[in-house]
């Protein structure tokens, strides 16, 4: 996280040369190079999910999954979002709402988990009747 | 009796020059309905939702007076089954969604909070306009709903019911959602408003605890009130379309539901009785003309509740099926609450002590929350107790239980307030012993109401019942009697109030002896709050305030 | 008709009788739960009307102004109230491990919640009945399903409660201790008449209990008095009057509308005989009347739920009620 | 409105009058109006997560209880679209990072050209999604109860759906034609700026329709059988002129090449009421997948994801073509350019919850 800082600080001292505003600066225009490093390192976090999709990983496979989307929405977020300049107040209401999130599904996955033995599918036993296709249904995978 | 003494009644020299202030700054209908201004936004919304809360109210009565009888022939009842149902499910709803939740936030909270923070307006008034706008077209969704076939699901929406009746859920659907995002924008706005805009000296801890309640209040509103967007938006979408996601014939789940309803609503619930708390602690404050005794923890105690609010949904679910761990962990959690509660009820019974209270009507109101809000939070412990809860849930003793806590707690602390500011926002003071007798009346009434309802609830009469069997007969009528009761006490008020309105005396600029900055602007406040910015200090602060005979308020030494 | 329930009333003011054996301990921990309710209310009430008496506003009396603020009673009355509400908790949480438990040796019942009518089939014998008969001092486990909407199973008496979940099964026990004939109610709101989703439980002896099973499932021979008892069982009498039994509404009457003509709401009429008898329950929504359009919807009745003959043995009883009044 | 102001202006009591016009009038200074307006959008963006938190939610819970579902339906989304979207919509977060640095350096026709490039690739995605939706809609995958999935006899290929939601976007743009013309005529520069990127907007939209169609025909890779592509695009070849290259894809061939899935149903399993169940040792039935309850239920948390997240991006348009108006005027510099950031904030998050999205609905495998 330092590390990062500096070096964004850095950045901002470019792009602070770059135009010459006095008075309250509070704009940090983003350098050109940082935001195509990060667009271009984004498609290649895209191609790379898409890519691993053609393997059976199994249980592994979610977790790469979302692990490389939250990378992807990391750098939206520090660099397109400009949130590491941003005030910190800032990326504490983000991280909360996560948090908020993550307690909402928690709960849910928590009792869900602890009901699934007692669910009874299709209890009134007519969807299987009333939405027979007239024709099976056909699957092509790879 | 306090007449004698009391500042109000002290005569009252008004100056004859025509003061320039928010109500005469500008005329005519659009330079209302196009204000930008919070005091004005606050008195529309004001307005409106005493509106709401007259429907709800006759509603109440309605309810009551059906369950005079145990109507165990439906012929003789005063109302069929299927109307008692709607009466009770809009009873709820509209006490829920258009009066309490923006009752002291929207309507009190508008006013004053950027005159107590020092500021000449909120972060964005026209985010402000369209948040009233938006509760108007929701109360228009409402008044659909009434006005086609009724809502009979409860104000819970409970799935699948409300998938399969054949009454309007789907307006009253869009009228929540809509409701909804007028929260959200009020929340939202306030939370900026505190977080950028405080005037130099206002640190944190020399804000009023109002606007620590109303901070803690906007928190929940932005994080729990959109899930109730989508829980809403999915219902409508259920009954539009049947996606099936809470329908069990499709193999959805009502209990996941339950789950979205209550992540909002039960945040929704400290949505109500937080700035109700904050209302008290400048009452109990400013009427005992003594600080508030520990200030920071009544500050934290606020956050701690909006916080711990989001972890106990569960426990309106004890009974719905849900798994034992997750029933236990709620249970828990549900206790963690009751302490932030106990604290500050200790503070402020503490804040009395050594000081000067004045008796008058805000304190009367005051008290009476005391009184009645200390019942609801300890009947809490009954329900947040697993065993106890499974013979008390959904009985009269839950109805019994929320009813002091949003009732006696929010609408009492609401009125206290109202009163209290009543000057400021209309410039008239209004005759305290009357006041005071609607307050005595209220207080009467409630206990009538609602002590009887907790036998009730004990002895096993569900909730939402049109009706029971001839052994609760007796406690039911004492009720009905209560809640007659209550309602001339309310109507007392009303009539107080809008008496002042046009006989009362002109007010002073501190009628009470505040120290709080929206008693440094004259009453009412001018158009931009304050001519020169405002030096702040500490809200509570009272050592340097002196009665002052002349002009019958306070003044600053 | 109440008399039961009024004999409750002498068992105390606060609670009917307990019947269960979990109703000591609940009992129990309301009662503590209210004593400490009383210990911490009753001297919170005193202090503000002796506060609000002694520091009150009068001519020449002036209070401090400095706001207070001590740590020792601060502290005090977070950890206090804590420690007393850990032990609430795990009272509760405790008393709701051994309701939600069910233990090994039980006798099963299956409870079906339909709108608003309860049903309970008996793994013994495959008997039905409206009311609920459990022997005394045994363990009983509910096996709960509901066919359409939410509902909630509450025995006051027994101190026991559990919603029935569309889509899933719920399951409850309880050990009855004393014989005796208790209200059973919904308390999960179902619509119209979800205050009418009332039945009683039994309680008996075993030798009773047995006896009632083998009456359950003696259809009677009479057809009227067939059509009458399914009426009775199988939903029919939660929305529809008939003789001087059942629910006034939201369905319409049965008596007297044997043979006279029916207005649809589409306008039309047709003549209440067999094939519309037929046709309102297989498939109910075909030929709605007149002035029942937002009544809530009757479930259809497929030939598994309610076969042919059974069908006819409701005929008879409509028909048996031809100059019944209204 | 009028009246507030007017009566704003003579009445001067309050000291602040050296605020230019925009900066308004409750705040001290710029500073103080950005942070306020950043930290509002802010707390708004966390709305919205929370607003998607519940479909997530639902999807979480029901992809825990029927992971088969999930994975069967989901091949019937064209991993090929969704990945070009996910590129769409990652090239107008940088063309819209990229307007937010233009706005603060002043450059304000490559302000202009940026938000019109983040218009274009809105429409573009939205576009790639009419012709997702439409394709399922014939084949009947619809949401909840309206589900049919009769994917061979393509049910509902004669309804022309495509052809209908075109209708709107059609009038788009030759609205934006017109306008654009209209502002050559009158030579205005204002004019040609703001009409510009509308119509520019409008032509991508039909450019995304016509590479949706182009790749959900010519891939038959990865996702269901097309029976329906030989009626819908003999219609849709006449309305764009797009090359019927597409080889009406062989259904037969497919189904020679896979066996078609079927999950056996197990009905006895069910709950029939007069037979006695002991559910206890009874595990979670699993039904045929292909009905309203299994798969519809699938297809309705697809629907309520994607189309929530849609009306997001018509949203986020629509505040685009507001910013496009201001920039033209030149109203932005480095002491405001808090709407520009703003949108972007907003655009970026649109974004962010497309990156979840995609993953979790197309790549299911």
């Amino acid at each position: 996280m330092a590390n990062s800082h500096s070096s964004t600080a850095d950045a901002h001292g470019h792009a602070g040369d770059a135009h010459g505003h006095g008075d309250g600066e509070f704009a940090h225009p983003a350098p050109i190079w940082m935001l195509l490093a990060v667009f271009f390192a984004l498609l290649v976090l895209t191609f790379l999910t898409v890519f691993q999709a053609r393997f059976d990983l199994g249980d592994l496979e979610i977790v790469l999954t979302l692990f490389i989307a939250t990378v992807k929405a990391g750098l939206v977020i520090a660099f397109f979002m400009h949130l590491l300049w941003d005030k910190p107040l800032n990326a504490i209401v983000i991280l909360s709402s996560l948090i908020f999130v993550s307690l909402f599904l928690g709960f849910c996955l928590m009792d869900a988990k602890g009901y699934r033995n007692n669910l009874i599918m299709d209890p009134n036993g007519d969807l299987l009747e009333k939405s027979k296709p007239a024709s099976q249904l056909v699957k092509t995978s790879n | 009796m306090s007449a004698v003494t009391s500042p109000i009644t002290a005569p009252v020299t008004t100056e004859e020059k025509v003061e320039h202030h928010y109500l005469n700054h500008s005329s005519g209908f659009l330079s209302w309905a196009l204000t930008l201004d919070h005091k004005r936004i606050g008195m529309m919304y004001l307005a409106g939702i005493l509106f709401a809360f007259f429907l709800g109210g006759v509603f109440a009565l309605a309810i009551r007076f059906h369950l005079w009888n145990p109507n165990k022939d439906p012929d003789l009842a005063l109302f069929t089954n299927q109307t008692y149902n709607r009466i009770f499910t809009l009873h709820g709803a509209i006490m829920v969604f258009l009066f309490i939740i923006p009752s002291v936030p929207a309507a009190l909270g508008n006013f004053l909070l950027p005159i107590m923070l020092g500021t000449k307006d909120v972060a964005f008034p026209r985010l402000n306009l369209s948040s009233f706008y938006l509760w108007v077209i929701g109360f228009i969704f409402f008044s659909f709903t009434l006005a086609t076939s009724g809502i009979d699901t409860g104000w819970t929406f409970y799935t699948p019911y409300s998938i399969e009746t054949t009454s309007s859920v789907t307006p009253a659907t869009f009228g929540v959602f809509i409701l909804g995002f007028s929260s959200i924008f009020t929340g939202l706005n306030f939370i900026v408003t505190i977080n950028t805009m405080r005037p130099p000296g206002m640190t944190w801890f020399r804000m009023p605890l109002f606007l620590w309640a109303v901070y803690a209040t906007s928190i929940i509103q932005v994080l729990a009130t959109p899930v109730l967007g989508i829980t809403v938006l999915l219902l409508a979408m259920e009954r539009l379309i049947g996606i099936g996601i809470f329908d069990p014939a499709l193999n959805g789940d009502p209990v996941t539901f339950q789950h979205f309803f209550w992540f909002y609503s039960h945040p929704a619930v400290y949505i109500m009785i937080l700035p109700a708390m904050g209302i008290i602690s400048e009452l109990m404050s400013v009427h005992s003309h003594k600080g508030i005794f520990g200030y920071r923890m009544i500050a934290y105690s606020s956050i701690a509740i909006a916080l711990f609010g989001f972890l106990v949904w569960g426990h309106h679910m004890f009974t719905a099926g849900m798994s034992d761990i997750t029933t236990i962990v709620f249970s828990a959690l549900t206790f963690t609450v009751s302490i932030p509660s106990a604290i500050k009820v200790f503070n402020w019974v503490g804040t009395m002590y050594q000081g000067t209270v004045a008796i008058n009507t805000p304190m009367v109101y005051a008290l009476s929350f005391l009184f009645l809000f200390t019942i609801g939070g300890l009947t809490g412990l009954f329900l947040g107790a697993l065993s106890v809860d499974m013979h008390l849930h959904d009985t009269y003793f839950v109805v019994a239980h929320f009813h002091y806590v949003m009732m006696g707690g929010t609408l009492v602390a609401f009125v206290g307030g109202l009163f209290h500011w009543w000057p400021k926002m209309t410039g008239k003071m209004f005759n305290d012993a009357a006041g005071i007798l609607s307050g005595v009346i209220v207080f009467i009434g409630f206990n009538l109401t609602f002590l009887p309802q907790f036998v009730l609830g004990t002895r096993g009469m569900p909730r939402r019942y049109a009706s029971y069997v001839e052994e609760f007969q007796e406690l039911h009528r004492l009720s009905t009697i209560g809640a007659a009761t209550l309602g001339v006490g309310l109507l007392v008020a009303g009539i107080v109030l809008l008496h002042s309105l046009f006989y009362g005396k002109k007010a002073p600029k501190n009628p009470w002896g505040g120290a709080t900055l929206e008693w440094e602007c004259s009453s009412p406040p001018p158009h931009d709050n304050f001519s020169s910015p405002p030096s702040v200090g500490d809200p509570y602060d009272f050592s340097k305030i002196e009665y002052d005979g002349k002009s019958g308020g306070y003044v600053k030494k | 008709m109440n008399m039961s329930i009024l004999a409750d009333i002498q068992e105390g003011f606060w609670f009917p009788k307990a019947a269960s054996s979990f109703a000591d301990r609940v009992d129990f921990l309301y009662f503590a739960i209210l004593w400490i309710c009383v210990i911490f209310f009753v001297p919170i009430v005193a202090a503000m009307i002796y506060f609000t008496y002694k520091y009150r506003q009068r001519p020449g009396y002036r209070g401090s102004t400095e706001a207070l603020h001590n740590n020792t009673i601060e502290v005090t009355w977070t950890v206090v109230p804590t420690l007393i509400v850990v032990w609430i908790f795990w009272e509760g949480a405790a008393g709701y491990l051994e309701m939600s438990r069910v233990p090994d040796d039980t006798l099963d019942i299956n409870v079906y919640a339909q709108k608003w009518n309860w049903s309970f089939k008996y793994k013994e014998n495959g008997g039905e009945s409206n009311i609920l008969y459990v022997p005394v001092n045994q363990n009983i486990k509910l096996i709960m399903q509901s066919k359409d909407v939410l509902h909630s199973f509450f025995v006051p008496a027994f101190r026991a409660k559990r919603d029935v979940v569309p889509g899933r099964y719920t399951y409850m026990w309880f050990r009855p201790t004393v014989e005796g004939v208790y209200d059973l109610f919904c308390t999960e709101y179902c619509g119209d008449s979800h205050s009418n989703m009332i039945t009683k439980v039994h309680v008996v002896s075993e030798e009773k209990y047995k006896a009632q099973l083998a009456e359950m499932v003696k259809e009677p021979e009479d057809i009227i008095e067939r059509g009458k008892w399914f009426y009775q069982r199988k939903a029919c009498m939660s929305c529809h009057y008939a003789g001087e039994i059942g629910a006034k509404g939201p369905g319409p009457n049965y008596n007297g509308s044997w043979g006279k003509p029916v207005k649809l709401s589409d306008g039309t009429e047709v003549i209440f005989d067999e094939q519309y008898v037929l046709n309102s329950i297989r498939n109910p929504g075909s030929q709605k009347r007149a002035g029942y359009e937002n009544a809530s919807a009757m479930p259809a009745y497929s030939k598994s739920d309610l076969k042919d003959e059974q069908v006819d043995a409701i005929i008879a009883f409509i028909q048996s009620l031809k100059d019944a009044k209204p | 409105m009028t009246t507030e102001a007017a009566v704003h202006t003579d009445n001067h009591d309050h000291g602040h009058h050296d605020h230019p016009a925009w900066l308004a009038h409750h705040f001290d200074d710029a500073q103080q109006q950005f942070d306020a307006g950043k930290f509002g959008m802010w707390m708004f963006l966390v709305t919205e997560v929370l607003f998607f938190s519940g479909m997530f939610c639902a999807y979480v819970l029901f992809r825990n209880r029927n992971p088969e579902v999930f994975e069967y339906c989901s091949s019937f989304l064209n991993t090929k679209l969704g990945a070009i979207n996910t590129g769409v919509l990652l090239f107008s977060s940088l063309t819209m990072a990229w307007a937010v640095r233009a706005a603060q350096l002043k450059q304000h026709t490559l302000l202009v050209g940026m938000l019109g490039a983040t218009l274009g690739c809105a429409a573009v995605f939205l576009g790639v999604k009419a012709v997702e939706y439409t394709h399922k809609w014939e084949l009947g995958l619809l949401p909840g109860k309206l589900y049919v999935a009769q994917v061979e006899n393509a049910v509902h290929a004669d309804h022309h759906y495509l052809r209908n939601v075109l209708i709107v976007p059609l009038i788009y743009t030759v609205i934006g034609l017109l306008y654009y013309l209209y502002s050559i005529v009158i030579s205005s520069r204002l004019h040609r700026q703001i009409a510009g990127p509308v119509f520019v907007s409008g032509v991508c939209f039909f450019a995304g329709v016509l590479l949706g169609q182009y790749l959900e025909s010519g891939d038959h890779g990865d996702h269901a059988a097309h029976a329906s592509h030989s009626t819908s695009h003999g219609d849709e070849a006449g309305h764009d002129g797009a090359a019927s290259s597409h080889s009406g894809t062989d259904v037969a061939t497919a189904n020679a090449a896979t066996p078609p899935l079927t999950l056996v149903s197990d009905s006895s399993r069910l709950l029939n009421p007069d037979v006695f169940v002991s559910p206890v040792e009874q595990e979670i039935p699993r039904s045929d997948v292909n009905n309203q309850g299994m798969a519809g239920l699938f297809f309705s948390i697809y629907y309520c994801m994607t189309g929530v997240h849609a009306v997001h991006i018509i949203g986020g348009m629509v505040v685009i073509i507001w910013l496009i108006v201001k920039a033209a005027r030149h109203e932005f510099h480095s002491q405001y350019f808090g709407p520009v950031d703003n949108v972007g904030l907003y655009w970026h998050l649109v974004d962010f919850i497309w990156i979840y999205l995609f993953p979790l609905l197309y790549l299911i495998t």
